[in-house]
C-alpha cells in the first residue's frame, strides 16, 4: 500500500515538474503577452496541482490535506481572476497602439 | 563548511551587496532597495546566530528569531517613512535623486 | 556533500544573484519587481534556517506589503527614471573594496564561535510552561520580552505619524492618497468579493494558531491589512479620512490594551506586564487579539500613504 | 522518497532561476509580472515539497502566506498599469 502511495507522489510530483518546466519555457518562447499568459496559467493550475495532489498521500492527518487542498485552491482561484485582468490589460494596450 | 556556515556567507555577501548599494546609487529608490538588501542580511546573520544556538530540543534558539521579527516590522516602518519622504521630494523638487548639488532647476535639461 | 546541501548552494546563488539583479536593473521596476522575488526566497532560506515564525513574517512582509508599497512608488516616480549619475570609477573602487571587507568581516566574526554558541534556548523552554503558550518565540515576544514587542508596535505608530506629517498643509486629516485601480472593473470586484472573507479567516487563523505553532499577531494583522486594500483598491470601500474617531481609536485600542494589562501587572503580579499566574493564556491572547487588528489597520494606513486630498461630500 | 522530492524542490527552484531571465528579459512591464507570478507558484510548490520532506506542517503556513500575498502584489501590479494606460502620463499636474 505505502509503495503503490509512493509511486503515485512521485508520478504525480513529477507531472507536476514537467508542467512547470513546460510553463517556463513558455514564458521564455512564446511570441507575445496573451500567449505567455496561457503558459502561466499552466504551471498555476496543473504544475502546482500535480504536486499539491501527489503530497496528498504523504500528508500526516486530515487538517494537512484540508490546508494542501486550500493552497491549490487559492492559487487556482486568484490565477484565474489575476490572468483575466492580466488579459484586459494587455488587450486594452493592444488597441491603444 | 556546512548548511549554516553557507547561510552565514549568503547574509555576510547580502550585507556588502547592500552596503555598496547604498553608497553607489544615485536615485533614492535604489538606495532604499539596497538599503532593504542590507537589513535582511543583517538578519540572516542574526539567523544564523540563532540556528548556532539550537539546543534543549529546538531547532533554533528563539529569542533571536523574536528580534528578527521585532527588526523585520520596524525595517518595514522605516521603508514606509522613507518611500514617502522620496515621494515628498520628488513632489517639491521634480527629482528623486541625492546625485548632485546643482539647484534642482538646472538639473531639468538632463546635462550640463 | 548531500544532494540537500548542493541545493542549499544552487539556493544561496540565486538568492545572491536576485540581490545584484536587485541593484543593477535597468529599470526601477524591473529592480522592485527583483526585490519581490528576493523576499520570497529570503522566506524560503528563512525555513531551511528552522526560524518558521521569521519566515512567515518575512513572506507576508517582503513580498506582499513592501511590493505594493514599492510598486506604487515607482508608478509615480515614473517620469524621473534614468536621471542621476553614477559616481566614477576610483568611488566605485573604494566604495567596492570597503564593502568587500566589511561582508569578509562579518563572515569571519559570525563563524569564529565559542566552541559552544552562546544560547537562549534552555532557559525559555525551562520557562515554556509558565507562559501557558506552546510555541517558544510567541513566549519571547509576548511574555518574556513584551517590552520589546510593545515598543514594536509604538513604533509603527510612530512611523504612521510620520508619514501622516509629510501630508501638505491643506489635506492634514484628509483622505490617503492610495492609488486606486482606474476605473470600477468588475473582475477585481469579483477578486475583492471573494478574496477578503477567506483572508480574514487566514489572519485570524495565524493569530490563534501563532499560540502554540508558527504564526502571530503580527502576521495575522500583515493578511488583515492586504485584505483591507484590496478592498479599497476596488473600490468597493472608500478610503477613510485619518481625522475619523474609529480610524484613530482602531489604531490604538491595541497598545493601549496591552499597556492596561501590562498595568495590571502590578497590580496583581508585581511587576510591569508581569501576568498573573492562572490568567496568563487568556490575557495574552486578549492582547494579541486587538493587537492584531490595530496592526493590520496601522500597516494598512502605513502602505496607503499620506493623506493628499479633503473628504469630499 | 525525501531525495526525490528534494531533487523535485531543486528541478522548481532551477525553473525559478530560468523564470529569473525571463524577468530580466520583458520585453514588457507585463510580461516581467507574468514571469514573477510564475516564480511566486515556484516558491509555494518548493515550500510545500521541503514541508512535506522535513516533515513541518507548519511550512504550508508559509506557502498560503505566499499564495494569498502574490496575489495581492499582481493586483497592486495592475493597478499602477491601468491607471497609466486610462490618464496620460501629464493628467496630474506634477513637477
Amino acid at each position: 500500500m505505502t509503495l503503490a502511495l509512493n509511486i503515485f507522489t512521485i508520478v504525480a510530483v513529477s507531472a507536476g515538474s514537467f508542467f512547470f518546466m513546460a510553463g517556463t519555457i513558455g514564458l521564455l518562447r512564446f511570441p507575445d503577452t496573451m500567449t505567455r499568459l496561457h503558459a502561466l496559467t499552466k504551471v498555476d493550475n496543473l504544475g502546482l496541482g500535480l504536486i499539491v495532489f501527489g503530497l496528498l498521500p504523504q500528508a500526516e492527518g486530515l487538517l494537512a490535506v484540508l490546508k494542501l487542498l486550500c493552497v491549490w485552491i487559492f492559487v487556482q482561484l486568484s490565477g484565474a481572476i489575476v490572468s483575466q485582468l492580466v488579459a484586459q490589460l494587455a488587450r486594452g494596450d493592444g488597441q491603444q497602439r | 563548511m556546512n548548511s549554516i556556515a553557507l547561510f552565514a556567507y549568503c547574509g555576510a555577501a547580502m550585507v556588502g551587496l547592500g552596503l555598496f548599494g547604498l553608497i553607489t546609487k544615485p536615485q533614492v529608490l535604489r538606495k532604499i532597495l539596497a538599503f532593504n538588501v542590507l537589513g535582511t542580511g543583517v538578519f540572516l546573520l542574526f539567523g544564523v546566530i540563532a540556528r548556532r544556538g539550537a539546543a534543549a530540543g529546538l531547532p533554533s534558539d528563539p529569542v533571536p528569531q523574536a528580534l528578527v521579527i521585532t527588526g523585520i516590522v520596524v525595517a518595514f516602518s522605516a521603508t514606509t517613512m522613507a518611500v514617502v519622504l522620496l515621494l515628498r521630494l520628488y513632489a517639491e523638487t521634480g527629482e528623486a535623486t541625492l546625485d548632485s548639488d546643482d539647484p534642482p532647476n538646472a538639473g531639468t535639461d538632463g546635462g550640463r | 556533500m548531500t544532494p540537500p546541501f548542493i541545493l542549499e548552494i544552487a539556493f544561496v546563488i540565486l538568492i545572491l544573484a536576485i540581490a545584484v539583479g536587485t541593484l543593477v536593473a535597468r529599470t526601477a521596476f524591473t529592480a522592485v519587481l527583483l526585490f519581490m522575488i528576493y523576499g520570497l526566497l529570503i522566506a524560503i532560506a528563512w525555513v531551511r534556517l528552522s526560524a518558521v515564525d521569521v519566515a512567515l513574517t518575512e513572506a507576508a512582509i517582503g513580498g506582499g506589503l513592501t511590493g505594493m508599497l514599492l510598486l506604487g512608488a515607482v508608478a509615480r516616480l515614473r517620469e524621473s527614471e534614468g536621471s542621476g549619475e553614477e559616481p566614477g570609477l576610483p568611488t566605485l573602487l573604494a566604495a567596492g573594496t570597503f564593502c568587500v571587507l566589511v561582508s569578509a568581516a562579518l563572515g569571519t566574526l559570525v563563524l569564529s564561535r565559542p566552541e559552544v554558541a552562546p544560547s537562549l534556548a534552555p532557559m525559555v523552554m525551562d520557562n515554556l510552561a509558565q507562559s501557558a503558550l506552546g510555541n517558544p518565540v510567541a513566549a519571547v515576544l509576548f511574555v518574556f520580552r513584551a517590552f520589546d514587542t510593545l515598543l514594536e508596535k509604538v513604533v509603527l505608530l510612530l512611523a504612521l505619524i510620520g508619514v501622516w506629517s509629510l501630508a501638505p498643509d491643506r489635506a492634514w486629516g484628509g483622505v490617503p492618497g492610495l492609488r486606486l485601480y482606474a476605473e470600477p472593473s468588475s473582475i477585481l470586484v469579483f477578486l475583492a468579493q471573494l478574496l477578503p472573507p477567506i483572508g480574514i479567516m487566514i489572519g485570524i487563523y495565524m493569530f490563534w494558531t501563532g499560540a502554540s505553532y508558527p504564526g502571530g499577531a503580527f502576521q495575522g494583522g500583515t493578511v488583515l491589512a492586504a485584505m483591507w486594500l484590496l478592498v479599497m483598491i476596488a473600490r468597493l470601500q472608500p478610503v477613510p479620512a485619518i481625522s475619523l474617531r474609529r480610524i484613530r481609536l482602531l489604531l490604538v485600542v491595541g497598545p493601549v490594551i496591552f499597556v492596561a494589562i501590562g498595568l495590571l501587572g502590578f497590580v496583581v503580579a508585581d511587576a510591569f506586564l508581569a501576568y498573573p499566574a492562572n490568567y496568563a493564556k487568556p490575557l495574552i491572547i486578549t492582547a494579541e487579539a486587538t493587537l492584531t487588528l490595530s496592526i493590520g489597520v496601522t500597516l494598512g494606513l502605513l502602505v496607503a500613504g499620506p493623506p493628499d486630498r479633503m473628504l469630499q461630500p | 522518497m525525501a531525495n526525490f522530492l528534494f531533487g523535485a524542490a531543486g528541478f522548481v527552484l532551477a525553473m525559478v532561476a530560468v523564470g529569473l531571465l525571463c524577468v530580466l528579459r520583458g520585453p514588457s512591464d507585463t510580461d516581467r509580472m507574468l514571469s514573477a507570478q510564475l516564480i511566486g507558484s515556484g516558491g509555494v510548490a518548493v515550500l510545500l515539497l521541503v514541508a512535506t520532506v522535513t516533515g513541518t506542517p507548519s511550512i504550508v503556513d508559509v506557502a498560503l502566506m505566499l499564495a494569498l500575498l502574490a496575489v495581492f502584489a499582481a493586483v497592486a501590479f495592475l493597478r499602477d498599469a491601468s491607471s497609466s494606460q486610462i490618464k496620460p502620463p501629464n493628467a496630474t499636474d506634477r513637477v
